[in-house]
């Protein structure tokens, strides 16, 4: 039970490279900042908590499509890992 | 090191690689300090001690009859917090093992990841306050599936402290 | 960031942590509308105070051990303009008028009673031009009589937030009046006096 | 050697739990009310607070006002009522001071819901704090995990597993 456990965590981790890492994060920051303050703006000048929250939201599904998934260009750079040997 | 980690998450590289250091010192004949740990350890299981006795209180008695306890409790709480923080951040600083060898020279290791870079960042000093900076490219002690070469890393440690040596002879 | 689980986590905490900044600036922008709309000096006019006693034997009009209690109810006009306090951070108003008093027997006993109360939702509703309208609740005292009590009506409001602290405050303008028994004759009277 | 290993990674577990308990027991000392942060569950006082509702309390103060939103709790009840204060009768010579409360959307007074045919609520003993603050909605989570047991265990659940996943 608990390997086919471990096998399906395996599966879910859709690893992305290590420049990756560190640029999804970036990105992440920019698209959750600019939404912020877009949302407030927006909202405040329409005087409507609603069109905040929607813009704000809107920020965050764009964030969801550009980091979460494992995009190829994600996971372009591969290390040269060395190559296994038997160890004890 | 039966399991295999991911190859692609940093923190999971800086556990494995931090935790073989001791194995890895051992054999080049260092005897392991473990006055940081320790100091660090009892800081840290006093505090769960503190909140674990602030849990039962809260799960025993009623809130008006222990607000008293339940003070001190957050009190010693809050200062042994900031003393692990200090501890960790200025008396620590990021050292992750202390050796001595038989001639009584100590050595102190440093290791850090940088955001988004595969390299283990090690820092070597020894007693005299020579110290070393190494990059160790993550790939090269690593396979794809996850799996520390033991040997490799063992291989590349015993150069760096070589390197440390000379460079205090020099 | 090298697994999903982990850029769910880090996209949620920032996305919340986010979330906060916005919410301060929610609550201090709609703070600072309220005092530029001086929302905290609101004129109000409260008039024509017309009051009454009823006695009532039952625990939920106050009485104890089957004594009667005396019921006060007051008729009032009432004017006043409570659009200030709307702005994009308010989700209601709620106004309530109250009269406040110290005791007979007792004068270090203070009292403060709700008569009328209203829960105003809209900017456009926040007008209030009352004609001769009922107090909403019967009001008890502590003490037994409550005819020749000197009640100072005020009326204070709360605006409900979407989010944040609520806020209360008090409109200028508030009347003293003496409780009456309230008989139709008194009633009268007072129309004539004050007319 | 390994042991210290194992201790660390235990400490970091314990960390993770108890930090979130003496947060909330710290709060709960600073506004001096055992339940700081309250869920509405009921609709008395709507539209003001809706079901799923967050409130922040604060009791520290020596005597509430009419208008106030309070939460108090009635003797052999388990079930907090959050109601606002509609009349206040104090006292200037000691701290005792009577309440009688009503929610926004009933008709009545709550004299009905007093224990012990009480007809005025006491501050210092009833009440367990005075609404200061306000976020909508987000309690829903609570109500939904505490009125649903699967997805009780599926909260659990998942608690457990980050917790024992996460290396940091």
């Amino acid at each position: 039970m608990s390997e086919i456990l471990q096998e399906l965590g395996r599966k879910l981790v859709f690893p992305i490279d290590f420049r990756s890492q560190k640029n999804t994060e970036r990105y992440q920051q920019l698209i959750l900042i600019a939404g912020a303050i877009l949302a407030s703006l927006i909202g405040f000048f329409a005087q409507s908590l609603l069109y905040l929250v929607v813009t704000y939201g809107l920020a965050i599904v764009v964030a969801m499509v550009v980091v979460l998934p494992a995009y190829p260009a994600y996971t372009r750079e591969k290390l040269d890992w060395v190559k296994p040997k038997i160890s004890m | 090191m039966s399991k295999p980690i991911n190859s692609y998450s940093i923190p999971e590289l800086r556990q494995t690689l931090d935790e073989s250091l001791p194995v890895v010192f051992a054999k080049l004949n260092y005897k392991q300090s473990f006055g940081l740990i320790d100091g660090k350890l009892s800081i840290g299981y006093l505090i769960a001690v503190v909140a674990a006795a602030s849990f039962f209180l809260d799960k025993k008695f009623a809130y008006k009859e222990v607000v008293g306890y339940q003070t001190l409790l957050v009190g010693a709480y809050t200062i042994l917090s900031i003393a692990f923080w200090y501890y960790t951040k200025y008396v620590e600083k990021g050292i992750k093992y202390i050796g001595i060898k038989k001639d009584g020279n100590r050595l102190y290791v440093k290791t850090d990841f940088e955001d988004g870079r595969p390299e283990y960042q090690v820092e070597l000093k020894n007693g005299k306050g020579v110290e070393l900076k190494i990059a160790l490219p993550v790939n090269e002690v690593f396979n794809e599936a996850g799996y520390l070469q033991n040997n490799l890393f063992y291989q590349w440690v015993e150069k760096q402290v070589k390197n440390l040596e000379t460079k205090k002879t020099q | 960031m090298f697994s999903l689980s982990q850029r769910i986590q880090t996209l949620s905490n920032q996305a919340l942590t986010f979330a906060c900044f916005i919410f301060v600036f929610v609550i201090a922008t709609s703070w600072l509308q309220l005092i530029q709309q001086h929302a905290f000096m609101t004129p109000s006019s409260i008039d024509n105070i017309k009051t009454s006693i009823n006695l009532r034997t039952s625990r939920y009009y106050g009485s104890m051990n089957g004594k009667p209690k005396e019921n006060s109810k007051i008729l009032f006009d009432l004017n006043t303009d409570l659009s200030p306090l709307f702005n994009w951070n308010t989700k209601q108003v709620f106004v309530y008028l109250t009269g406040e008093y110290e005791g007979q027997l007792r004068p270090q006993t203070k009292s403060e009673v709700t008569y009328w109360d209203k829960i105003i939702t809209k900017g456009d509703n926040a007008k209030l031009q009352l004609k001769n309208v009922r107090s909403k609740y019967a009001v008890w005292d502590l003490e037994e009589v409550f005819v020749g009590r000197e009640l100072t009506f005020k009326l204070k409001w709360n605006i409900q937030p979407w989010i944040g602290p609520l806020i209360y405050g008090e409109a200028n303008g508030n009347k003293t009046i003496t409780i009456t028994s309230g008989k139709p004759a008194n009633v009268k009277n007072e129309k004539k006096s004050s007319a | 050697m390994n042991l210290r290993f194992e201790l660390t990674r235990f400490l970091n577990l314990c960390f993770v739990l108890s930090s979130a308990f003496m947060f909330w027991k710290g709060l709960s000392l600073a506004t001096n009310s055992h339940s700081p942060i309250v869920v509405v569950l009921s609709g008395s006082m709507e539209p003001a607070f809706q079901r799923g509702d967050v409130l922040f309390l604060w009791n520290r103060n020596q005597r509430s006002r009419v208008g106030d939103v309070v939460i108090y709790e009635v003797e052999g009840k388990s079930i907090p009522i959050v109601h606002r204060v509609m009349r206040e009768h104090h006292s200037e010579k000691n701290n005792k001071q009577l309440l009688l409360t009503k929610g926004d959307n009933n008709a009545g007074n709550d004299i009905p819901l007093y224990a012990n045919k009480n007809i005025y609520l006491n501050k210092q003993s009833d009440i367990v704090g005075t609404v200061k603050g306000y976020i909508p909605q987000i309690g829903y989570i609570t109500i939904w995990i505490s009125e649903n047991k699967y997805a009780k265990f599926a909260m659990m659940g998942l608690l457990g597993l980050s917790s024992l996943m996460s290396n940091e």
